[in-house]
């Protein structure tokens, strides 16, 4: 099959999905719904591992694959077409977005089978993974941005799913009017881009490239890069636009595992290492991205910790996560950003589907200081969950473990990183180990603290399939990218196939520092160290019920206050920035149109009736006064004539 | 300065000086009178003030056109005293009273 | 064959017929008339060239001879899409006003047949006082529309909205008359009104001061178009107009007349001043840039949804001034596009805000809630259109906005920057809308009429051909930007020596036999 | 001294004296009486004039008809002397009568300044030598005027019938 056309279905198949769903989007039919909308993701699943798998086939380096669908816009030098490009990053990131995809497609028929709409649930997820594909298939920023607003939309239309809860609609609405913010940044971004190199193209924009970096913040490319990074934060809930994802949590929970941690939150990661040639060249862009990934990694830890909500939870732990992968971004390790992304994908949203399976269970009961003990109730959820919980903490030999080491390696040797992220990333991964362990000691083990009216019970076989392969995946994904420290121990000498894989396209930062193996060796056995340690603690903590985290929360007093109401931030935005925008809209409104433009009008117009209202009296309909202006006037004329002459 | 000659001989200037004094004692009628019948009286004055400059002329002249012109205002007199009079007699039936100022009802 | 005059003249005509239509089938004629005049302009896809700059289909007689006055009409490239755009949205208009309209629907819909006359004689006439003619005209039946047809304060918003458009027309008319004083220096000495002849003149200009003819004829076709279309600080009376207007009004005033601002910068300022326009732009784009965040300001905090939609006209406006006055291909050319994209959402938006007030009668925000539950099509449609404002790609109003603020880009950094920021503002008014009126709970109107509010089969016919040039203008721009790339381009390259040449219809017939005569002979 | 003169300046006295009290009276049917002895007097100047027949028509038509006219009116409205028979306000009244005592002098100052123009104009405009008889008079009627003439004689019947319309009219200003 030509590539066209392959990349057409690939398309098309997600499109018909939503197209048929949508169109019987009052159809209560769940199962029709279910199985089109995850048939439409499944085919472009398979059409996803054909194409890769004809990408395989090519030649190293020249894996490349470019396909021209239509003229989009061509005005004058500008052009931006829909033409797609399948390159090592986007076929790492279609697999992903179809593959989970059609996993939580799978889940969702079981878990909205009680909903009024699932026709329109399966519509709109079909319609996120045709705008999550053109995303990372354009290759243009101009596409690439189609999909980027695309996917916002999806967001907003399925957290904003069940609309008639005002505040799950005004969560929608928060989530689409942030990502705006970024996007507007975005756009500036893409103009810079276009001023700069006269094109969007990626590959043009790559060998335009100069070859120096530069300094300060005024260069071009320094502010295109900012710009868009800007735009990055917006999609992927980074300081300080990140306040959308936690209130995202109100879509329905396969929502939050397949758009708020699997993949529209890693766009920003994508645009990112997408053009990472051009990120390399402005060192100072790339710093506040580490900070700004280090300080978001930092603040949402500290957050999670003490949320109860148990998507609550994980929506911090997504955002802190995700500033994980910044860091790695900013300090140039851009394969191990890739690499987190992906087993960061498959263990989040495990995670997230299994919080769903609870949920289901627990009868959308979500506060996990109302769970315990569901370990015998859910046998299966549970123990995915604990692959989930292992990987994310980052035990060997699960993905997230070889992710999460090796970025933090990358923090502490690169030339772009340094000792103090390293720190910072390090107190992280034990904070996640914290309140990770603490997620998994409330919910699964301990004491039942289950009301007596709910009777937990295990989820149907659509729903524990792809927590299964999730699982599975969560266990031996990170095996592709075996860091060489390990792989030299290994036998058969597993090479880091994903490094390897995205080589001709991205290259990490050269590590040119004195850090030597055995530094690495250390810093990889400090981390597993404390990570246990703090596992350990927490579950002493409650699994086995005691009171040293209140005797904490309590010694730390309005530091704790702060952390458990998210450092008040949401609070700080309203009544410092929201509010007083509104107040002086209307300010602009009544004293600025009706007060004061139409005012002067109205002086305008009141001069002029005023002066009406001066000569009215001439005309007063006495006939004599009129023969007498008449004669008056005949006589002036008459005057200024015979004195003329 | 003041020419008794010209006092003397009887010339065009006399009527014409007597005709515009005539057409001015008219027009204050017109202008101040409040009875209709008056003003329509004042009317005539002035209209016979342009006859007689008309016939001064025509004689002075020796040209009888002015005749001819005097004749026919004659007729628009008569003619617009007729109307004048048949509308005086339409307001004095709705007031009573034929004042002036009663056409201000016309008005919009 | 006198195409362009037909479709100035044929509405009027049929307007003579409607009047001897019996009232009761008056607004399925109207509605056979308007679609057959839509059909007619449609006719201009085969006999308009897109290949060439020129002015075409020209048909030229004389009017008033002694001051060069004709009647004289012609179409390119710009003027091509407006003259479509109005014949396509008056059929839609007329469809979608069948119920709205109790009172003497006689002379609604000839009002409305006359304003097509006097939209269409705006956009063909290449006469200055041809152009003033039909630019002032149009607003008599407007005004009839709203004073008549229109709501509470109905009285006040059509002589608002009057004497703020004919005050800013009178400078207008001073100006004209000014040029066409000044078109005697031209070689042949005669004088003329016609646009042609005003490019040509080269009119003194004085960089950094006010007082140089240039700059004055310049601001006085600026403030007759920032009036009419309306930019910041003269928009006031378009809230007060859309609110009170009837339906067909907002969208006729809304998709068409306010183009008529825009499409004078485009036709008259920019090519006949150019160094005034090179100069001023940065005003021009300063009220733009204001016009775009304050209407976007406002928007947000209006209570009646469809002052919202007046206001969001206002911010969207102002991107149009913004891509104009850019001066670049980009922005013209997004100008352009975005004036018919404003024409179709902005004129959906009033049509489904009408069609909800005809089951309500009522506006305010806070009445509303849950709308999406009650009338789950009809949000659908909304929400397509609201997409379509606020410019989601892949809708028309992305690709507009988009083109006219990469132009801006290129003209003035900070101004995009800020315009960019309309785009979050944008969002924000309509989905915090969307929010109140289409999600959360039922609201008492909502409650009240809960069985009626879905959206009729008259008015999904009304909505469809709307929302599929949503789509296909959003995903297929180049089928309708080749038709006036070529006019735009040579608008753009030529700005500072604007000419434009054409050929009489009549003269054309006559080369044709010519040519069709020699080559007999030659046979 | 010519008789001639006397006679002039004894009818113009006349005429004006009479006139004047035509605007000043008090009862309008005074004002009628000395209308008619204005009219008669000039019928008087015309005759000096030579224009005999216009003297004539003067005679019959104004002091005649008309006349009797408004006295007709006058004795159907039974008016009285009148209690404010001038317009109120003293400044207007000032106004209008300064005005017109500046017009006056105006037209009497333009006749004196141009009065040589005048008298040469006079003199030569009799060229196609017709006469001044009442028989040219009638000849030019009713050869040059014709059509003017017949156009009159419509205009009056249209005033008869215009009249009486008018004056059937019943009162009440809607009626």
């Amino acid at each position: 099959m030509s590539n066209t056309l392959l990349f057409s279905l690939l398309f098309i198949f997600p499109l018909l999905g939503f197209l048929f769903n949508g169109i019987r989007f009052k159809s209560k039919n769940y199962k029709l719904a279910g199985i089109v909308g995850t048939a439409a993701v499944g085919a472009s699943f398979l059409i996803s591992v054909i194409l890769v798998a004809k990408l395989i086939g090519l030649e190293e380096g020249a894996r490349s694959i470019t396909v021209h669908l239509f003229d989009w816009i061509n005005i004058g030098d500008f052009s931006a077409n829909a033409s797609f490009l399948l390159d090592p990053i986007s076929a790492v990131m279609i697999l992903i977005i179809t593959g989970v995809g059609s996993l939580i497609h799978l889940f969702s028929i079981g878990y909205m089978s009680h909903d009024e709409r699932p026709s329109k649930y399966f519509s709109f997820l079909n319609l996120f993974i045709f705008n999550m594909l053109l995303l990372v298939l354009g290759d243009n920023l101009l596409v690439l941005f189609v999909g980027w607003e695309g996917v916002g939309l999806c967001s907003y239309l399925l957290i904003g799913f069940w609309f008639t809860d005002q505040q799950k609609a005004a969560a929608g609405m928060k989530a689409f009017i942030t990502n705006r913010i970024g996007d507007a940044a975005f756009l500036i971004g893409l103009f810079l881009v276009f001023t700069n190199f006269g094109t969007i193209e990626f590959s043009s924009i790559t060998s335009l490239l100069p070859a120096t970096a530069e300094s300060g913040w005024s260069g071009p490319i320094t502010l295109a890069c900012l710009f868009l990074f800007i735009g990055a934060t917006g999609k992927s809930a980074q300081i300080p636009l990140y306040v959308w994802l936690p209130d995202a949590m109100a879509g329905p929970t396969p929502v939050s595992a397949l758009i708020h941690a699997a993949t529209m939150v890693t766009a920003g990661i994508y645009l990112i290492v997408r053009l990472s040639g051009m990120y390399m060249l402005a060192p100072d862009v790339m710093m506040l991205i580490a900070i700004i990934g280090a300080l978001t990694a930092f603040f949402a830890a500290t957050i999670a910790i003490t949320q109860n909500d148990i998507k609550k939870i994980l929506a911090y732990s997504t955002v802190s996560q995700l500033g994980y992968m910044f860091l790695a971004v900013g300090v140039g390790a851009f394969v191990p950003a890739m690499f987190h992304l992906m087993t960061h994908a498959f263990f989040k949203a495990l995670m997230f589907l299994g919080s769903g399976s609870v949920i289901h269970a627990m009868h959308e009961e979500q506060d996990i200081r109302k769970m315990g003990g569901l370990k015998k109730y859910m046998p299966i959820t549970h123990f995915t969950f604990l692959l989930g919980w292992l990987a994310i903490i980052g035990i060997p030999p699960l993905a997230g473990f070889f992710s999460k080491d090796e970025i933090l390696w990358y923090t502490f040797a690169s030339p772009a990183g340094s000792k103090v992220l390293w720190v910072i990333g390090a107190i992280t991964a034990v904070m996640t180990a914290f309140y990770m362990t603490r997620l998994m000691a409330l919910t699964f083990w301990g004491e039942s603290r289950v009301s007596k009216d709910v009777h937990p019970h295990e989820s149907p076989v659509s729903m524990t399939i792809p927590l299964i392969v999730l699982g599975v995946l969560s266990t031996i994904g990170g095996w592709i990218g075996i860091p060489h420290l390990i792989s030299h121990y290994l036998p058969g000498h597993i090479p880091n196939v994903l490094e390897h894989w995205l080589e001709p396209v991205v290259k990490n930062i050269e590590l040119t520092g004195p850090a030597t193996m055995a530094d690495e060796i250390v810093i990889m056995s400090l981390t597993m160290a404390l990570i246990i340690g703090a596992a350990w603690t927490a579950y002493m903590f409650y699994a086995r019920k005691s009171s040293i985290p209140s005797k904490v929360s309590k010694a730390l007093g309005p530091l704790s206050t702060a952390v458990e109401n998210k450092y008040f931030v949401d609070e700080f935005y309203n009544s410092k920035l929201i509010n007083p925008l509104i107040e002086a809209s209307k300010g602009l409104w009544l004293y600025i149109d009706v007060n004061f433009i139409d005012k002067v009008t109205y002086l305008a117009s009141d001069f002029a009736t005023g002066c009406g209202r001066g000569i009215k009296h001439l005309q007063n309909g006495n006939i004599q006064r009129y023969a007498m202006y008449m004669s008056v006037g005949l006589i002036l004329i008459l005057s200024l004539i015979l004195m003329g002459s | 300065m003041l020419n008794f000659e010209s006092l003397a001989a009887i010339g065009l200037n006399h009527y014409l000086i007597v005709s515009a004094a005539l057409f001015c004692i008219g027009m204050v009628g017109v202008l101040v009178r409040r009875n209709v019948l008056v003003i329509l009286m004042s009317i005539e004055l002035m209209l016979n003030a342009v006859n007689l400059s008309f016939v001064a002329f025509s004689h002075f002249s020796q040209n009888i056109n002015g005749q001819v012109m005097v004749f026919f205002v004659m007729t628009i007199a008569a003619a617009e005293a007729g109307v004048g009079l048949a509308i005086a007699v339409t307001i004095f039936k709705r007031f009573k009273e034929v004042n002036i100022s009663f056409f201000e009802q016309l008005k919009g | 064959m006198f195409l362009l005059s037909l479709l100035i003249f044929v509405p009027l005509l049929f307007a003579v017929v409607l009047l001897f239509t019996k009232e009761s089938q008056v607004k399925y004629t109207a509605l056979a008339f308007s679609t057959a005049e839509f059909i007619l302009s449609l006719r201009l896809f085969r006999d308009f060239n897109p290949g060439t700059a020129d002015l075409q289909l020209v048909e030229k007689f004389s009017w008033v001879k002694s001051f060069g006055i004709n009647y004289f009409v012609g179409i390119d490239g710009i003027s091509f899409w407006l003259v479509l755009l109005t014949t396509f949205l008056m059929p839609i208009t007329i469809l979608g006003s069948w119920k709205a309209v109790e009172k003497s629907q006689k002379t609604f819909y000839v009002s409305l047949m006359v304003m097509q006359t006097t939209l269409l004689g705006t956009f063909l006439a290449m006469d200055a006082i041809l152009f003033y003619v039909f630019f002032e005209a149009a607003l008599i039946p407007m005004y009839f529309l709203i004073g008549i047809w229109g709501g509470p304060r109905k009285i006040y918003a059509s002589i608002k909205f009057f004497i703020y458009t004919m005050f800013g027309s009178v400078f207008m008319l001073l100006a004209i008359i000014t040029l066409m004083v000044m078109t005697t220096t031209l070689e042949g000495g005669a004088m003329s009104a016609s646009f042609i002849d005003f490019y040509k003149l080269d009119i003194p200009f004085v960089g950094g001061t006010l007082l140089n003819s240039q700059t004055l004829l310049f601001f006085a076709f600026c403030l007759a178009f920032a009036i009419k279309c309306p930019m910041f600080p003269v928009h006031t009376w378009l809230p007060d107009a859309h609110t009170e207007a009837p339906t067909a009004g907002s969208v006729i005033l809304a998709g068409v007349m306010l183009k008529m601002g825009t499409y004078g910068f485009l036709r008259l300022v920019l090519p006949m001043f150019p160094e005034a326009t090179a100069y001023w732009a940065w005003v021009l784009m300063l009220l733009a840039v204001i016009g775009i965040i304050y209407g976007a300001l406002v928007a947000m905090v209006q209570p009646d949804i469809k002052k919202l939609v007046a206001y969001s006209s206002v911010s969207h406006m102002g991107y149009i001034v913004l891509g104009l006055f850019s001066l670049n291909q980009f922005g013209i050319t997004g100008g352009l596009y975005q004036m018919l994209n404003h024409g179709i959402s902005t004129g959906a938006l009033f049509l489904l805000v009408g069609m909800i007030y005809e089951r309500t009668h009522d506006r305010e925000i806070s009445k509303y809630g849950g709308l999406a539950k009650a009338a789950p099509w009809f949000t659908i449609i909304f929400m397509i259109i609201t997409m379509s404002s606020i410019a989601v790609p892949m809708t028309n109003g992305f690709v507009g906005e988009f083109l006219i603020l990469i132009g801006a880009f290129g003209a003035n950094k900070i101004f995009a920057g800020f315009a960019v920021l309309g785009v979050v503002l944008g969002a924000t008014y309509m989905l915090w809308m969307v929010k109140r009126v289409f999600f959360g709970t039922y609201g008492e109107l909502v409650e009240k009429y809960k069985g009626k509010l879905e959206i009729t089969k008259r008015e999904c016919i009304v909505m469809a051909p709307l929302v599929i040039l949503v789509f296909w203008m959003g995903l297929l721009p180049n089928h309708f930007l080749d038709w006036s790339k070529v006019s735009l381009e040579h608008l753009v390259n030529s700005k500072d020596k604007y000419t434009l040449s054409y050929s009489l219809e009549s003269e054309k017939i006559e080369n044709k036999n010519l040519i069709a005569f020699k080559n007999k002979t030659v046979k | 001294m010519d008789i001639s003169v006397l006679l002039f300046y004894g009818l113009s006295f006349i005429v004006l004296c009479f006139a004047l009290a035509v605007v000043v009276s008090n009862n309008p049917v005074y004002s009628a009486f000395y209308l008619a002895i204005t009219m008669v007097s000039l019928a008087f100047v015309y005759f000096i004039l030579q224009a005999y027949f216009i003297a004539g028509v003067q005679l019959i038509v104004y002091a005649g008809a008309v006349m009797v006219l408004f006295v007709m009116v006058l004795m159907m409205f039974d008016l009285k002397k009148e209690k404010d028979s001038f317009s109120k306000g003293r400044m207007s009244n000032f106004l209008k009568v300064s005005s017109v005592g500046w017009l006056w002098g105006l037209i009497a100052g333009a006749i004196y300044m141009s009065s040589d123009l005048l008298s040469m104009g006079a003199t030569l405009h009799n060229k196609d030598g017709v006469g001044t008889t009442t028989k040219d008079l009638a000849k030019l009627l009713y050869t040059d005027y014709i059509f003017a003439f017949e156009l009159l004689g419509l205009l009056l019947l249209l005033i008869a019938v215009g009249a009486v319309a008018v004056s059937r009219i019943k009162g009440g200003t809607h009626a």
